[in-house]
């Protein structure tokens, strides 16, 4: 809790130091509606920004509780001189855009914002992932390896990210077995739906006992109750499986660990890393910057997945990598 | 039959859900099963809320923080077995904070004459507060509590493998509701506690300790807000999430209402919300009907007010609920 | 309101509770009413403060309430001096922190009323929250389906549509409560959530959707339509200043009032009087539904980004109990109320962004001020006999 | 025939003293409610308790029945003077109460209610059973006829009295205490309660009973006491030599008109034409079933029944409150009648008709609101009182004085709440209300229940003015005696309609009583 914050803020450095001199690289993070511990993106992107800690870097994040405090929670940064800002969701867009026209030399980084070139500013740079295509990859990997034909996938609100997953996930189990049957659900909207975990296993467990076989838990506490659900039930990991979503859940779920087989991953860690990198040396561009997506380790399944399986699911992720294999 | 010809209606609607349900279960058992469980599943937490409000108001005390007493319960029974690696002893601190949370209310409001929504409030955002607060993220427990078949009753068909095949909480949910229902009916505690919340001045002129019976129930009926809790994160999940009570809590307070303050109608108010959530849920997980999942979701609450709209009659809460007992003076 | 209808309780005796002694027929009109139960009030310092009670308890309990939050905040290792400074220099000394604090009061203030209107009509409000909810989502369709008006009567059909809106959401519980003796409480519950899922349709890819954006959304409000602060103030925070004082002069001054607060008291005794209950449960909610909905308008009108989005709501319809609570029920000491909880918000980010401390410690804060300005040991401990009584609310719930 | 205190307690030594007070006080803020009272019961006495409302008496049995703890004093019961802790010791010693106010749970069944407190049990479970053979058995010893399984709220008022009576004799009880039981009681019920009492004494129970009917006391007391603004001034140690105009003087400090002073009536025109009514009550069965009644103006007519025969929900339809099934109401004569048949409380009220309801706390008034507020709460916004919608405290506050003097409502000042003032006062304000307005229809539900003397005097003498200034007055009340002596005509009324009409100096009590108890063959 406290000591989160507390680590997190001094965590470099004991005293702040002077963010408008040139030594010190100042990176502030603006976390979405959520925490910074929430084992999804937030977590995911503030550890892309730790990974920048070091000699003449401060780091330090603000967490959001409502969502119109965006600007203001991003005006703390750019009052104190901050040279690049990373603001978390798709919600912080437009007060993004906004703040960086307010701040031309602060390099500001929005995870899951999609640029439109007409509204953008040069110093916003957007990182954006193809969910779908993740979702992708998840589905055929399921399709593969369903033995009843039968899958789920328990959302949180419908968004756009949560829409891709489920529309990759659909397709790519479509793609590697067309008989499949996809259960979909969506957490009704509201201000619970991404941490309603015992929703999520309600949901789990009817598709379940209705004969789906793998679930994706996509929609951050509400999807790891689903996981979690799947890890409790007999079976699990022998004829029962889960994937998880955004992150390796692998690392952030472990309750789940006995039927997570993999996770559909955004990149975000790297991604951040990587922009912030450029931003450091200066080499960054606006505009958006497409992160990776794909599938996380396999971790202690890697030996119970048959080879052919493995192999296909590959072939797959490159052909979305390069572009031959698109997500309609 | 005297006891049917009293409550024809109910026992007559019970009776056709009954067969309903086993209509459905003959069409398509697997389907017929896996909703009801769903919604039994849904149900559980309601239940226990319920109930807690049942004792509450039923002694003349309104309890609106049974939402954070809930989320206190789930966070304590989650840590405390994560710090001790230990289930049972995640258990026995959830029901200990709800206890802790009941004592809260109960002294302020019935010692401290405390407004009793003021009190529920204050609960609902100190829970919020806190159980944020000192989150960890990273704590695993175990396992959650496990699922277990009791003997004989679960082999019935549809009930069974619904309400007989749970884990320990969801089992102890359905035993209160009818253990609680004779407790209020039919026994010395219960006739006093309706006496208490009813006209707590004719049960303290028949010689009743009013405000010592006030704060026991209320302190008791804590319990079972943290046990709801309990089975929030460590037997529906096997997890914690900030704010993962979800407003289950002041669900609870609506399923209470519609149950008109009687356990077994909670119950039933409970099982047939859940019921309409997993059938909202099965509408949208089949895709048989092309509209936006945001309406069929809306299905439990939308057939809620249409159900206390059709069959209207005020029910009325207890009489003195919300109002402090002043004794003499 | 105590349910009239059942027999007296003892703790409010009908005949012999209140009843002063009657003096006999040789000293007419003797015994004082006002003394009856109160020593005589007692003189300088100590008189003025009794006198008043009404505003000095609350600004002890905030002050014993922060005394206590300092300990927790010592607990976590911070200096709390240090603390408070930081949140209250933020929130009214820097000219950014201070708008914040404004546009936070500003909704505040309005939900706060939704709460406390139906609190004197013996109703308990939790619907504020779908209700603000359906006037900013009225106000946002009607901002851009008529955005070719000009500017003025664009801003007041919104807002009136705002007004509308969130009237005609109130009145379903009313009327549900009325015609078919649904308890409110139950209603106004089911209404909020109903509200979030219609709504969630109707912003994500329904036909109020800017589907220009990837993210669910209306349309942004035109940009000269927008309520701009003037300086550091809100066009929206004198209309809600003024609607506090209207409501407070409504309920004291006018007949309208005195019908309200007569269903709320003895609702048999309005019968009588041929005051109509329906009509004043109608009227309340529509009010308290109108004036959240206000709140959801100016929240579309004044607030980045101008749009109605799923975050706009927060958790403004529950912070209006919070706020009519610590007003204790009264329309203008949801003001201070207001003032006070929007300053600690809009401080709290930079309590974790100065100090590290989580921005939960604020709503732990405000519960134990609540409770302080609640805990009537409070003023019994400071006052003693001379304690002023305080009205109950929570028996509204029995109606 | 006045005896100091000393006197009265010299009298009757020879029995065992059962209940000894000496010096008890008791107060709230500055009012003293009981001050140095001191007074003896001996065991199978009745000892009735006089005073004026507010004068102390229940806050003096309070004290006794272990409800409230003396200042100062001690009570002794048994020769046993420790600390009355709370009712349930009170019991434990003996003592039994029937409280001013009901203290039965009303969703509760008689049994249930009974047994509260002293429950049996079966193997854990309520011995719901048990309960009601002690009800019948009970009800059948003390010949108080009450059904064990019908719920509290549904009962007529004087059977409710009956179950709170029984209750305190479900135990062991040697001391009665009877506050206030016979207010709301009809003449019949009233004679079988003295009937019991009088059979308790006679097997040994002491009884303290309070009233406001000097008639009952005259009939069943051994001695009185007499308070006064907290203090005992006085008593009666032998009954038998009394009247009730001593003890009413000896209540309110001054000569009290016991009997109403009232010329002869000269009806004028129709004011009130009442036909074929039939209204419903709130369970939805019929309560009113095909009334018929004319009132004139200038007249008062009594409407006399056993309660729960129509009576309440007759005025409640006449007033506007409760809507007919069918039938008709009207207002005036011949061409000028109004029909106010379904016209609500507000419009009845604007058509000239006064409404003294029969629960002054529940319908009459807002106990939270000031005696100004209430003395408008129908006219609140009506000029002057309100100019357009906004209320004009200053009319209301100058009315409000006008009345207080008026009426003599006993408070320094109009802004005090009606909660606090005594039951007479509250009802003076109703009946300041309704009369100003000059009604041409008044109508008095029970307009004296629970009042004392002193108020009930005043309160007559209001309605005969009314009468005599021209208005048509319908009586109703389960008091004989307030129906004969101020009646110029009698409708009796049994199941809902009218089963006699006698006028008011040919009526005999006896015969009425008769007709009340729906026996019509008699004359
Ligand atoms: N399964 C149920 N669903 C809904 N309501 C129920 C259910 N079971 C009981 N009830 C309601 O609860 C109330 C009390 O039920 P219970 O079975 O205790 O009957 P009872 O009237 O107390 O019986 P008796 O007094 O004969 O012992 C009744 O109003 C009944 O309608
Ligand atoms: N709980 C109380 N708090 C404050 N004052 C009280 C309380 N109870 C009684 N009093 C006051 O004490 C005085 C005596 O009241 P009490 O009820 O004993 O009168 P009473 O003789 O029983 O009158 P009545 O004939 O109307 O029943 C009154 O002035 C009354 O207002
Ligand atoms: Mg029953
Ligand atoms: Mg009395």
């Amino acid at each position: 809790g406290g000591s989160t914050g507390d680590t997190s803020s001094d965590g470099s450095s004991a005293a702040p130091k002077d963010c408008s001199s040139a030594d010190v690289f100042c990176i502030g993070l603006v976390t979405d509606k959520g925490t910074i511990d929430d084992k999804s993106f937030n977590q995911a992107a503030w550890e892309g920004v730790k990974a920048l800690e070091g000699e003449g870097v401060q780091t330090k994040y603000i967490e959001t509780k409502d969502s119109k405090d965006y600007p203001a929670n991003i005006k703390q940064f750019t009052d104190q001189k901050y040279d690049s800002i990373v603001t978390v969701g798709f919600l912080m867009g437009e007060a993004t855009v906004t703040a960086a026209k307010a701040n031309p030399t602060v390099k500001f980084i929005g995870v899951d914002q999609f640029q439109d070139a007409a509204k953008t500013a040069p110093n916003v740079t957007g990182l954006i992932f193809p969910e779908a295509n993740a979702g992708y990859a998840a589905g055929y990997l399921a399709g593969l390896m369903t033995k009843t034909s039968k899958i789920g996938i328990v959302l949180g609100e419908e968004i756009p990210p949560t829409q891709m997953y489920a529309k990759g996930y659909e397709l790519g189990s479509k793609a590697a077995n067309p008989k499949i049957s996809v259960a979909k659900v969506y957490h009704p909207a509201g201000p619970n739906a991404f941490s309603d975990s015992p929703w999520g296993a309600g949901e789990a467990k009817k598709m379940l006992a209705q004969g789906a076989d793998i679930i994706f838990g996509a929609g951050g506490g509400t999807g790891n109750g689903a996981l979690g659900e799947v890890a409790k039930s007999s079976g699990a990991g022998t004829s029962l499986f889960c994937i998880g979503v955004d992150v390796d859940q692998w690392e952030t779920v472990p309750e789940a660990h006995p039927c997570l087989v993999t996770s559909a991953e955004k990149k975000l860690v790297d991604g951040t890393t990587e922009l912030l990198k450029q931003a450091k040396d200066g080499s960054i561009k606006g505009g958006n910057f497409l992160g990776k997506t794909g599938l996380s380790e396999y971790h202690d399944f890697d030996s119970k997945i048959p080879a052919d399986v493995k192999t296909k699911v590959e072939d797959v992720i490159k052909k979305l990598e390069d572009g031959s294999l698109k997500v309609a | 039959m005297e006891w049917f010809l009293r409550n024809k209606v109910w026992a007559t609607t019970a009776l056709l859900v009954l067969v309903a349900a086993y209509a459905f279960y003959f069409v398509n058992s697997n389907i017929a099963v896996s909703m009801f469980s769903y919604a039994w599943f849904l149900a559980v937490p309601l239940v226990l809320g319920a109930m807690v409000g049942v004792i509450g108001e039923r002694s003349g005390v309104v309890n609106i923080g049974i939402e954070g007493q809930m989320l206190v319960g789930a966070f304590a029974a989650f840590f405390a077995a994560a710090a001790t690696q230990s289930v049972i002893i995640g258990v026995i601190a959830g029901a200990l904070s709800g206890i802790a949370m009941g004592a809260f209310l109960a002294f302020t409001t019935v010692k401290g004459q405390l407004d009793q929504i003021i009190a529920g409030v204050v609960i609902n955002i100190v829970a919020t507060g806190i159980t944020s607060f000192y989150y960890e993220s990273g704590k695993t427990i175990p396992r959650g509590l496990p699922n277990f078949d009791v003997p004989l009753l679960s082999k019935i068909p549809l009930i069974g493998p619904v309400f007989f095949s749970d884990g320990p909480i969801a089992l102890f949910a359905l035993v209160i509701a009818l253990v609680l229902h004779v407790l209020l009916f039919k026994t010395r505690w219960g006739l006093r506690t309706r006496a208490v919340g009813e006209y707590p001045s004719a049960a303290d002129t028949a010689g009743i300790n009013v405000v010592g019976l006030r704060l026991f129930n209320v302190t008791v009926a804590g319990t079972l807000a943290g046990i709801a809790g309990t089975y929030l994160s460590m037997e529906a999940t096997s997890t914690f999430e900030r704010d993962m009570s979800a407003g289950r809590g002041f669900l609870a307070l609506a399923i209470l209402i519609f149950g008109a303050w009687r356990p077994m109608r909670a119950l039933a108010a409970a099982l047939f919300f859940g019921f309409m959530s997993a059938s909202a849920s099965q509408l949208q997980a089949s895709n048989v009907v092309d509209i936006p999942q945001q309406f069929i979701n809306l299905l439990p609450y939308v057939l809620t007010l249409v159900v206390l709209a059709a069959a209207a009659g005020r029910v009325r809460a207890p009489g003195a609920v919300g109002q402090p007992f002043v004794k003499g003076d | 309101m105590a349910d009239p209808d059942r027999p007296p309780a003892k703790d409010t005796p009908p005949d012999a509770g209140g009843a002063p002694a009657t003096a006999p027929a040789e000293a007419p009109a003797v015994p004082v009413v006002a003394e009856r139960g109160a020593p005589p009030p007692p003189t300088g310092l100590l008189g003025f403060l009794v006198r008043h009670q009404a505003i000095v308890v609350p600004i002890l309990a905030v002050v014993l309430a922060f005394a206590i939050g300092a300990i927790l905040i010592r607990a976590q290792g911070f200096n709390p001096t240090y603390a408070y400074q930081r949140l209250f220099q933020r929130s009214f000394l820097t000219e950014g922190g201070l708008l914040a604090t404004l546009q936070k009061t500003t909704p505040l203030i309005l939900v706060g009323l939704a709460v406390a209107i139906p609190l004197k009509v013996g109703l308990f409000n939790i619907g504020g929250q779908g209700q603000l909810m359906a006037g900013g989502i009225g106000a946002a369709w009607i901002a851009h389906s008529l955005r070719d008006l000009p500017v003025p009567v664009l801003v007041i059909v919104s807002v009136i549509a705002g007004l509308l809106f969130g009237a005609m959401w109130a009145s379903i519980a009313a009327l549900l409560k009325t015609t078919r003796g649904v308890h409110e409480v139950i209603s106004t519950i089911m209404l909020n959530s109903i509200a979030v899922g219609l709504i969630d349709w109707l912003i994500n890819g329904g036909p109020l959707a800017d589907t220009s954006q990837v993210f669910p959304t209306t349309h942004a409000v035109r940009e000269d339509a927008r309520l701009l602060p003037l300086g550091v103030l809100p066009w929206g925070l004198p209309v809600a200043l003024i609607l506090a004082v209207l409501v407070a002069w409504m309920l004291k001054r006018t007949t309208l009032g005195f019908e309200l607060q007569t269903v709320g008291r003895n609702r048999f005794a309005a019968g009588y009087a041929g005051i109509s209950t329906t009509k004043a449960t109608i009227i309340a909610m529509a009010t308290s539904g109108a004036l959240a909905g206000l709140a959801g308008t100016l929240e579309l009108l004044q607030i980045e980004p101008y749009r109605y989005q799923s975050g706009i709501a927060g958790s403004l319809g529950f912070d209006g109990i919070t706020i009519a609570l610590l007003a204790r029920g009264n329309p203008l000491g949801t003001i201070p109320a207001a003032i006070l909880v929007g300053a600690m918000r809009a401080g709290a980010p930079s309590l974790q962004f100065e100090l590290g401390i989580r921005p939960e410690v604020v709503d732990v804060l405000l519960a134990i001020t609540l409770l302080m300005v609640s805990l009537p040991v409070i003023a019994k401990w400071i006052f003693r006999r001379h304690t002023a009584k305080q009205t109950q609310l929570a028996g509204s719930w029995g109606a | 025939m006045t005896d100091t205190q000393a006197e009265v307690h010299e009298a009757g030594r020879s029995r065992e003293t059962l209940l000894e007070i000496e010096g008890l006080s008791k107060a709230f803020g500055t009012v003293r409610a009981n001050e140095d009272i001191s007074l003896r019961v001996d065991r199978g006495e009745i000892v009735a308790l006089l005073g004026e409302n507010g004068a102390g008496k229940s806050t003096l049995v309070k004290q006794i029945f272990g409800l409230m703890t003396p200042d100062a004093g001690t009570i002794t019961i048994k020769g046993d003077s420790s600390r009355i802790k709370d009712p349930k010791d009170a019991i434990r010693r003996g003592i039994g109460m029937v409280h001013q106010h009901f203290q039965l749970v009303p969703v509760m069944t008689v049994a249930e209610n009974m047994m509260l407190g002293h429950e049996s049990t079966r193997s854990g479970m309520l011995d719901l059973d048990g309960a009601r053979d002690m009800v019948r058995e009970l009800s059948a010893r003390h010949n108080l006829s009450v059904d064990p399984d019908a719920e509290v709220e549904d009962l007529p008022v004087g059977t409710q009295q009956r179950v709170e009576i029984l209750k305190a004799l479900s135990r062991e009880v040697d001391l009665l205490i009877l506050d206030e039981p016979t207010a709301v009681l009809t003449p019949q019920e009233t004679d079988e309660l003295l009937g019991v009492m009088k059979d308790l004494a006679a097997g040994g129970t002491s009884i303290v009973f309070i009233t406001h009917k000097l008639r009952e006391v005259l009939s069943v007391a051994d001695r009185c006491y007499v308070l006064r603004q907290g203090k005992v001034v006085g008593g009666v140690d032998d009954l038998s030599s009394t009247t009730t105009s001593d003890l009413a003087s000896m209540m309110v400090g001054r000569e009290v008109v016991l009997r109403v002073d009232k010329a002869e009536a000269t009806p004028g025109e129709t004011v009130l034409s009442i036909k074929d009514l039939h209204v419903r009550d709130d369970r939805g069965l019929p309560a009113v079933d095909g009334f018929d009644l004319e009132v004139r103006a200038g007249e008062i007519v009594g409407v006399a029944g056993v309660e729960g025969n129509g009576q309440r929900e007759l005025v409640e339809s006449l007033a506007g409150m409760r809507p007919p099934v069918s039938g008709s109401v009207h207002l005036g004569s011949g061409a000028d009648a109004v029909d106010i048949t379904r016209s609500n409380a507000r419009d009845t009220n604007n058509a000239g008709v006064g409404h003294i309801p029969e629960d002054r706390e529940k319908h009459g008034l807002v106990g939270g609101y000031s005696i100004a507020d209430n003395l408008v709460l129908n006219r609140f916004d009506e000029a002057p009182f309100a100019k357009g919608f906004i209320r004009d405290f200053g009319a209301v506050r100058e009315y409000a004085e006008g009345l207080r003097t008026e009426f003599d409502i006993r408070s320094p000042n109009v802004e005090a709440p009606a909660a606090s003032l005594s039951g007479g006062n509250k009802q003076k304000v109703v009946v300041a209300r309704e009369m100003s307005a000059r009604p041409r229809l008044l109508m008095a539900a029970q307009p004296t229940r629970g009042v004392d003397v002193g108020s009930i005097e005043f309160v007559h003498r209001r309605i005969v003015e009314a009468r005599d200034a021209g208005a048509a007055v319908l009586l109703v009340s389960a008091e004989l005696d307030e129906v004969l002596s101020l009646a110029d005509r009698i409708a009796v009324i049994h199941g809902g309609k009218v089963v006699a009409e006698i006028a008011g100096k040919d009526a005999d009590r006896t015969e009425i009583g008769r007709l009340m108890a729906g026996d019509s063959d008699s004359h």
